[in-house]
């Protein structure tokens, strides 16, 4: 089935659009969180149908273009600012479209698990949404300016999701998150100026096709630099992670899901887009330094969530941790040819998202239901709320790589890859011990937190506990779902992508 | 040794010390006198000089009758006990 | 041809969703479903079983890998049909089978019924995944389905914080072996492209480290699944869970794990001394230093558990030795041996722990100090738990002593080859053999005979339960026998398919080997021992404590040679150090300097604010003020004195004199 | 279309200032009002011409680069004309002009004291500020140029807050003096220009020295255009203002009312700008790449140093004031860049900054008018009471931030992109990470104003606050609409301002 | 014949002594024969350039001219300063320099 339709433009105004029609509504409506979740539901059929064309493209057809011997489907482009050869182009490939998929998913499932969101309902669901614009437009963009345009413009929900329905601190973990992620765009603004100097265009396309765009040298080698930090910030990597813990324990629910399911993907997607694809060959220095920010960030991130109370808070380090196995996997790639581990890097975007989402999920839904987030302060509370419990166990066990689930096959292969990576370049695997000690330390936290806040005797003079909701178990379920799916059939997806990552290293 | 220069260096130091006499003497009238004394001494230089009519002049004029008019003002300013 | 041997597998998968799904809505919480699965892994695993000997026609291993699919790019899933799997398929559905049933009687009274068979088929699901894994992939993957379920199980009743400290610690000490073993599985792939366990038999790790480092990698594994030192502290803290868990998970099953995987990567073992010897030592070592600390425990169901440590060390000794003998050309005995020790223990085991289930039920206390005289009141648990502990302890006809003769026959021939170390684990072998005995009448003595000591009233248990410990009984009587009878356990299970022998050989080679009866005077002195001490009473068990050394050693023992305390101490300061230390300088360090460059930024705003008001600003203020303030500064000279304006004319004149001076001389 | 579109955009106000003084009290906002939007839509119309495959035209001059242009003799043996078209440069601030008049007209609508004089001097300042864009004769220019300052001192000293007198007279002296200097330079181009006219006279004809510069950049002497180049520089910088020259216009803002800040800062800070591209740039294209550097340096010093500043302030309209000196170091940045990119930036920039800060300034008055206070530290939680204050606020903020999607982005995303490649011409390509510091600490200050002032506990004192009146919400509205308008689409502007910027280049060449 | 740099050496001394005079004293009548000395320097500098001029005989009658005509004016001066000091002292009653500001 040829599909000729301007999917990926549809997906971005339907965004748009719903975010300005929901402030028609007038405020307290209950229609507002139905239309919104309704809506949002265009945009996730109309990703779903990206997915499809590209991993399964038998089943549908997409328009596509090639570039630097990569294909990009579902192309489209249309003139915007002329002058500057600024252009609406679109487009995804095997990186791009799982993740313009998830981001619209977990917007859905994100507005469906806020449906008890009472304060300022109408524009939080509105922020939600043009969330879902901004981040799906930075992965579907192949021009350079719009893709910063999208970037930036990304900062501006979150930020207001932080600010306005934040915790108690949220004036500090607003500012932090949108002042540390500002730096980080510029780096990324620079590499674009860089990038657009050097090939006189804006368009990824076209610059892929140039091949070597950007001479090799030391002034690569910088470049490669300015845009690790900047893409390394969102990602994020330690030590430039400190934002996130702040911003997530402060965010609201829904804001924790997108901030820790999509918007750390963006970093990732950065990365995997501009340093490998954009920008390949520098120093094998960089590509060592970008392993071991990798590794030091699996290492410290679990460390560090050993020591937390805050469920929130040991999930966001949770996240530094793993998606330093991105970073690990996109090293290990560069380093030693392992297509394994950049896929790996790859899906492990797609997996984290996932699982993450369903961690903050829980870790919200404790909140709202039992009233605190404090491991130490739940106790034995399985026994009340064995639904939340279940949920987080599965979360859990998927986070901490359990085989089966969707954590393991992304960890899995990212390990195999840097064990290959490694023996290539450095003669031995055996460095893979270092950041696999992260999983024990994973398990360590993951176990420690299971055991205080769930097991245990019953805590006599503990308050009332709600279990979840049947909103809240509806997303929770789905997300389950594509975390076992994954995990069990991980070559629906990883297969495509495997095949896209041999283009590439 | 010329004379003439004798006599110049002579009227000279006579100039010089009336001069500051003039303008360090306590009282007026002694100012007054000392004032005369050097327009005088001034005469005999410029006869030195070869100018006899000016010579002449300055002592008709200047050492005459400026001094007197000096003792006029002394005398018509004078307060009570001047100093 | 095998392909249906994927139903083994996919019945309590699909039990298990059923039972989640459904579970709660159907009586005794989805028990007949996990019946009716397990059941139908039994009875096709018997099917399956049969096929495989009547094509393997008396020995010739056959191996057959079905039902492949893609799981990702190059990695393929798949099941390795051999003789190994086979007998591992059929042993492990009967006795989940068995355990399956006992468990209706044993957990009638709990409440999470479901979420106990949900729990158990999954269980079940991951231990028949892992033995017919074709790939260590897929391997690991069911390994580590069965760490979450024995995990969820040992914490089944987690309201007791022991329970759940008790399920996380075996969680995290399996891991620590988890991760070990997946950088080995790793290490293959490099090196190999493949994960496939036929493939990987057949090639051979290529010379080099990894040739060593890879198989030690892999037995960490085994070393930490199968709860061997120093990974072994897990196991005894385990029994926290339901008794059925114990006996299926951490004595008849899950544990064996870790012996099935040494036996999957023997070539590769073999093909390294160093591994070999390393198997070898902590197989060895661990059989005695398990046995020792099972000497002086109390609890009825810790005992077992260290007694199951002790024996799979043997198991394990017994699989190294093997390794060792096969480089070197021999014949795989040890390697028989170990696989035949792994079946009759598990029956022995699950009978040991079930009958100790039975009596737990009973009593409601794990604790022997409390027990004695049962015997009347329990008759067939107690008849059952005899022939466990006859079994154990070695005692010909029951099943262990077959299996462990062979074990430490193959030991001694090691020693004869290599020398006197060992000859050293032979000796601990044997001593090893005396202690189990006494430790397991120790057992019997303390619980069954004598008179009651505690305040108890025990009954016998329900026929579901009473049952299936006949049926084990059964098989810890006969199954050592069934392999003589049929010539040798060789028949069914060998590697590299060279051991044929007949049964008259057979037993004429035990019972004419000295050895033989070494172990079993060892055995017989155990036994006598504890029926001195225990039963009779002729000897207090005082008089084991009356010396300091003795006090020492109880102590030490009790302590668990204080290794436990070590981990937990090395966890509490060390792991929680870093991580105290890391969240200190993630919230200080990285974050103060975070914040403190946002100080910065603000005081250098406020500084620039004062430059801009007090300097730039003020330049411009400042001219003005010259401007004005000179001229007020030059009114105030302006005296009105002629004197003072003389003066200044005066200055100004020399001024004017001496510039033009300095000009009309030319310069300066 | 032979129309004197220019001279009536002069007329216009100038009747209009008139009227409205003559009219008296009550019929001031209403003529004034009606002169303003007679203005707008002239020069709307003027703006179409330059649209593409628009339906309106207008007559180009002899050498092709202006429309709409008119010149009659004045004073000949001077070399003195009125002469006056627009171009590229010129037709959006001309348009951005009397879009600002009518809007900050709109705005004062309740004015009180004297409203009839408070209008024609609105008027008045469009008038000549008009006047300044749209001249073409260096003398005509400069009497518009210093036009400008006599309404404003008035603004300033009439209608100004408590400390009026100081600021007005800093205001007046301050810019006097830059353009006392550079009417030496006028001056001095004057009198050389007898050098390459065809007939030898001399003349303030500003196109001719266009087009000298265009033939032979060196029409002037190098030990001349520097001086010169200096001198102008100073003038404009004064005005701009950059760093250091800049004090004058926070005291200035603070003290002006609502609607002469906006004209101040929209429309008054881009005569600099202004004056940098025609005159620096158009006439003394040598010297220009001579002393690029100068002009870089003082828009970097700019960006950074006010911005730092902003962090500073609690005042709500000196956090603005000093954040457009801020944003007009772009102006400079991007005309020292000599790129396409960079002078089309600088050039939108200031169109965007007029847009975005008479908004802003607006938004100052109206928090005043409600609150009573522009002290920061007093304002919290207002997004509670005053939504729709809360709502423009944000926007403009975040336009002033940069944020993409709004107008500011587009132009300093073109300034960075000719920033960038005039700096790797020199081979200092890493040195742009200063300029772009400068955003950080604009996102910083933003935000922290709109968490202090908008977010957070709802003072009691603020409980009653009421949300702003239609009066001050209608040019708001506009303005904001304007302001995403050309976020989104902002190539109706660029593409009138893009030939303008390619023809400097192609004249500029680089460093 | 007395070298020139003799006559102009004192003529130079006569004058600073008379400034020191001016300056110094706040007597008015002091101050004013101070002024005569000054005048009477100048005057010498006339007669004694006169006298060295070209002409070594007779030479230039232009100065002796202009000493003569200086030194009338002197005398006239003199009258004319003694008679405002005169007027001033009936105002003031005093004719003391420093007290005399009111040209401030």
């Amino acid at each position: 089935m040829l599909i000729d339709f301007p999917i990926i433009s549809s997906i971005l105004i339907v965004s748009l659009l719903g975010t300005l029609l929901i402030y028609l509504f007038p405020a307290g409506d209950r229609g507002t969180k139905w239309f919104a979740v309704l809506l949002s539901l265009v945009p996730l059929a109309l990703s779903t149908v990206l997915l499809l064309g590209i991993v399964a493209p038998g089943s549908v057809e997409l328009t596509s273009i090639s570039a630097g011997g990569q294909e990009f489907l579902a192309y489209e482009k249309a003139e915007w600012i002329p002058q500057a050869g600024i252009s609406f182009e679109f487009g995804v490939d095997q990186l791009s479209g799982p993740l313009v998929f998830l981001t619209s998913l977990l917007t859905t499932l994100g507005m469906i698990f806020s449906w008890g969101e009472k304060h300022r309902t109408k524009e939080f669901f509105a922020m939600l949404l043009f969330m879902q614009a901004t981040v799906a437009g930075v992965f579907v963009s192949l021009d350079l300016f719009l893709f910063f345009v999208f970037w930036e413009g990304g900062l501006l929900p979150m930020y207001f999701l932080i600010a306005v329905w934040g915790g108690p601190k949220k004036k500090y973990a607003s500012m932090k998150f949108f002042l540390f992620t500002q730096a980080a765009s510029l780096l990324v603004l620079l590499g674009i100026l860089v990038f657009y100097w050097m090939s006189g265009t804006f368009s990824i396309v076209e610059i892929l096709n140039q091949g070597q765009v950007i001479p090799l040298g030391l002034y690569t080698d910088l470049l490669f630099f300015a845009l690790l930090l900047g893409f390394g910030t969102k990602l994020p990597m330690v030590p430039l992670h400190t934002w996130l813990p702040d911003a997530h324990v402060e965010a609201p629910t829904a804001g924790s899901v997108l901030l820790a399911g999509v918007l750390l993907k963006m970093g990732g997607y950065g990365l995997i887009r501009f340093n490998v694809q954009m920008l390949p060959g520098v120093s094998d220095g960089l590509y060592v330094l970008v392993a071991v920010i990798g590794i030091v960030s699996i290492v410290y991130g679990a460390f560090v969530c050993l020591a937390q109370d805050d469920l929130k808070r040991l999930v966001a380090f949770s996240s530094v941790s793993h998606m330093g196995f991105v970073t690990l996997g996109i090293g290990a790639a560069m380093l030693g040819g392992s297509k394994l581990a950049m896929a790996g890097a790859v899906f492990q975007l797609f997996a984290h998202g996932l699982i993450s989402a369903a961690l903050f999920m829980i870790a919200g839904a404790l909140g709202h239901n039992v009233g605190t987030r404090l491991i130490s302060k739940l106790h034995g509370a399985a026994k009340r709320i064995p639904n939340t419990a279940g949920f987080m166990m599965v979360a859990f066990m998927a986070s901490l790589g359990l085989p089966g689930l969707v954590g393991f096959v992304a960890e899995f292969t990212v390990f195999l890859g840097v064990y290959e990576g490694f023996e290539a370049f450095f003669g031995s695997g055996l460095w893979v011990l270092i950041p696999a000690v992260a999983i024990v330390i994973t398990a360590g936290y993951y176990l420690f937190a299971m055991q205080r806040a769930m097991f245990g005797p019953e805590e006599e003079d503990a308050g009332e506990m709600k279990d979840l909701h049947s909103f809240e178990i509806l997303p929770l379920a789905v997300l389950m779902f594509f975390i076992a799916l994954l995990g069990i059939l991980p070559y629906l997806l990883f297969d495509p992508i495997l095949g896209w990552v041999g283009g590439l290293v | 040794m010329e004379w003439d220069l004798v006599w110049f260096l002579a009227l000279a130091i006579i100039e010089i010390v009336g001069s500051v006499a003039v303008v360090l003497s306590r009282k007026l009238v002694h100012s007054a006198f000392w004032l005369a004394v050097t327009l005088i001494t001034m005469s005999g230089i410029y006869i030195l000089l070869k100018s006899e009519f000016v010579a002449l002049i300055q002592l008709l004029v200047y050492a005459g009758a400026v001094p007197i008019l000096f003792l006029f003002g002394i005398v018509l300013t004078r307060r009570g006990e001047e100093e | 041809m095998f392909e249906y041997a994927l139903l083994i597998v996919a019945a309590p998968l699909v039990a298990f969703l059923l039972i989640i799904i459904f579970g709660r809505w159907t009586r005794q919480g989805g028990a007949a479903i996990a019946i009716a699965a397990l059941g139908t892994s039994f009875i096709v695993s018997v099917i399956l079983f049969a096929q495989v000997l009547g094509l393997g026609a008396l020995g010739a291993p056959v191996s057959e890998e079905v039902f492949k699919y893609n799981w990702i790019g190059p990695i393929e899933f798949g099941l390795l049909i051999d003789n190994v799997s086979a007998l591992m398929m059929v042993l492990v559905s009967f006795l989940c089978l068995i355990i399956g049933i006992y468990s209706l009687g044993y957990m009638a009274e709990d409440k999470s019924k479901t979420r106990y068979y949900a729990e158990f088929v999954l269980f079940t699901a991951g231990m028949l995944g892992t033995v017919s894994a074709n790939n260590f992939l897929q391997f690991l993957i069911f390994w580590e389905t069965m760490g979450l379920c024995s995990y969820l199980l040992i914490g089944f009743w987690y309201e007791k914080s022991e329970a759940a400290s008790a399920a996380k610690k075996a969680f995290m000490v399996t891991r620590v072996g988890d991760m070990l073993l997946l950088i080995g599985i790793m290490a293959i792939f490099a090196s190999l492209g493949t994960f496939n366990i036929v493939e990987i038999q057949a090639r051979g790790i290529p010379a080099g480290a990894l040739m060593h480092v890879i198989p030690l990698l892999l037995f960490a594994g085994a070393v930490g699944k199968s709860a061997q030192f120093p990974l072994h502290i897990w196991l005894p803290d385990a029994m926290e869970g339901p008794t059925t868990v114990s006996a299926l998970i951490h004595a008849a099953t899950m544990v064996k794990a870790g012996v099935f995987l040494v036996a999957r990567s023997f070539p590769l073992v073999a093909a390294s001394d160093i591994a070999s010897i390393t198997v070898i030592c902590i197989g060895g070592f661990t059989a005695i230093f398990a046995a020792s600390m099972a000497l002086v425990a109390f609890d009825i169901k810790r005992v077992l558990a260290y007694s199951t440590i002790s024996q799979i060390g043997y198991m394990i000794l017994g699989l190294g030795a093997a390794a060792l003998l096969f480089e070197a050309g021999h014949a795989s005995h040890g390697f028989t041996a170990s696989m035949y020790h792994l079946m009759n223990h598990a029956f022995f085991k699950a009978l040991l722990f079930l009958a100790a289930g039975s009596v737990i039920h009973a009593v409601g206390t794990n604790d022997m100090r409390v027990m004695g005289g049962l015997h009347s009141k329990m008759k067939i648990t107690s008849i059952a738990m005899l022939f466990g502990a006859l079994a154990l302890s070695g005692i010909p006809p029951f099943s262990g002593f077959w299996s462990k003769d062979a074990i430490l026959h193959e030991v001694f021939v090691a020693g004869e080859m290599y020398g006197a170390i060992f000859t050293f684990i032979w000796v601990a072998g044997v001593i090893t053999a005396f202690l189990t005995a006494f430790y397991a009448f120790r057992l019997w003595f303390m619980t069954f005979a004598g008179k009651t000591r505690g305040d108890i009233h025990p009954h016998e248990s329900p026929r579901v339960m009473t049952y299936p410990l006949i049926a084990l009984a059964v098989f810890a009587l006969i199954s050592g026998m069934l392999a003589v009878v049929i010539g040798g356990f060789g028949h069914l299970v060998t590697f590299g398919g060279t051991v044929h022998e007949g049964t008259m050989e057979l037993l004429t080679e035990i019972f004419t080997s000295p050895l033989t009866y070494i172990t079993l005077f060892a055995a017989v002195a155990g036994i006598g021992l504890a029926y001195i001490v225990y039963c009779k009473q002729r000897v207090s068990s005082e008089i084991f404590v009356s010396t300091s050394v003795g006090r020492g050693m109880q102590k030490l023992l009790q302590n668990r040679y204080y290794l436990d305390a070590a981990y937990r101490g090395f966890a509490l300061h060390v792991g929680m150090g870093i991580a105290r230390a890391a969240d200190w300088f993630d919230r200080n360090v990285i974050d103060g300097v975070v914040n403190g460059s946002a100080k910065l930024g603000l005081l250098v705003a406020r500084g620039s604010d004062a430059v801009d008001r007090k300097g730039v600003d003020g330049a411009v203020d400042g001219i003005a003020y010259v401007v004005t303030g000179s001229s007020n500064r030059a009114r105030a000279r302006q005296t009105g004195q002629i004197q003072a304006y003389i003066a200044a004319m005066v200055m100004g004149m020399f001024v004017v004199a001496l510039i033009m001076l300095i000009y009309l001389s030319g310069g300066w | 279309m032979e129309f004197p579109i220019l001279s009536l955009l002069l007329i216009v106000p100038l009747i209009g200032t008139v009227l409205t003084i003559a009219g008296g009290k009550r019929y001031a906002k209403w003529v004034s009002v009606i002169f303003a939007l007679i203005s707008l839509i002239l020069s709307t119309v003027l703006v179409l011409h330059f649209l593409p495959d628009s339906f309106i035209a207008f007559a180009p001059d002899s050498t092709g680069r202006f429309f709409a242009f008119e010149m009659y003799s004045w004073a000949p043996s001077l070399g003195l004309n009125y002469i006056v078209g627009v171009d590229g440069l010129s037709a959006p601030l001309v348009f951005l002009t009397q879009l600002l008049v009518l809007m900050g007209l709109i705005y004062s609508w309740k004015k009180e004291e004297r409203p009839h004089q408070f209008f024609g001097l609105i008027l008045l300042i469009g008038l000549a500020i008009t006047g300044v864009f749209i001249s073409l004769d260096l003398f005509l220019f400069f009497i518009f140029w210093e036009l400008v300052l006599i309404p404003m001192y008035f603004f300033i000293a009439i209608w100004g807050g408590p400390n009026r007198h100081y600021a007005s007279i800093k205001f007046l002296v301050y810019t006097h003096v830059g353009s006392v200097i550079m009417l030496l330079g006028i001056f001095a181009l004057y009198l050389s220009s007898g050098d390459f006219t065809a007939d030898g006279a001399r003349t303030f004809n500003m196109i001719l020295y266009l087009e000298a510069a265009q033939t032979d950049p060196l029409f002037l002497q190098m030990s001349l255009q520097i001086p010169l180049f200096i001198a102008f520089l100073f003038g404009f910088g004064v005005k701009m203002p950059m760093v250091p020259f800049h004090t004058w216009l926070p005291d200035a803002h603070v003290e002006a009312p609502t609607a002469g800040s906006v004209i101040l800062a929209g429309l008054l800070l881009k005569m600099g700008g202004y004056g940098i591209f025609r005159i620096s740039l158009g006439i003394l294209p040598e010297a220009t790449k001579e002393l690029w550097w100068l002009l870089a340096v003082f828009g970097i010093v700019s960006i950074v140093y006010a911005a730092f500043i902003c962090l500073a302030q609690t005042d709500l309209k000196r956090l603005v004031a000093y954040s457009s000196i801020s944003h007009m170091g772009f102006v400079l940045l991007g005309a020292a860049t000599m790129t396409e990119a960079g002078i089309a930036g600088g050039i939108f920039q200031m169109f965007n900054h007029g847009l975005i800060t008479a908004v802003l300034f607006m938004l100052a008055g109206s928090v005043k008018h409600a609150t009573g206070t522009r002290e920061i530290p007093q304002l919290s939680g207002l997004a509670k009471v005053m939504p729709k204050f809360s709502l423009i606020l944000i926007i403009g903020f975040f336009a002033s931030m940069g944020m993409p999607g709004l107008n500011g982005f587009v132009s300093e995303f073109l300034v960075f992109l000719g920033t960038y490649k005039m700096f790797n011409m020199i081979e200092m390509g890493k040195l742009i990470i200063i300029p772009l510091l400068g955003i950080i600490v604009t996102a910083a200050y933003y935000l922290w104003t709109l968490h202090r002032v908008t977010l957070g506990e709802l003072k009691e004192s603020l409980k009653n606050v009421v949300d702003i009146p239609r009066h001050e919400a209608i040019p708001l509205a506009i303005l904001t609409f304007m302001i995403i308008l050309f976020g989104l689409y902002p190539t109706p502007v660029l593409g009138v301002i893009w030939p303008h910027a390619q023809g400097l280049t192609g004249l500029l060449g680089g460093p | 014949m007395i070298p020139l740099e003799y006559e102009l050496a004192l003529a130079g001394i006569l004058f600073g002594i008379g400034i020191f005079g001016i300056i110094y004293r706040k007597n008015a009548i002091i101050v004013l024969m101070s002024v005569e000395i000054i005048l009477n320097a100048a005057i010498m500098n006339l007669v004694a350039f006169s006298s060295y001029a070209i002409n070594p005989i007779t030479g230039d009658p232009g100065g002796q001219v202009f000493a003569v005509l200086a030194i009338a004016i002197a005398a006239g001066e003199v009258c004319i300063g003694l008679g405002i000091y005169i007027v001033y002292f009936r105002s003031r009653k005093d004719i003391n320099l420093e007290e005399a500001t009111r040209l401030r």
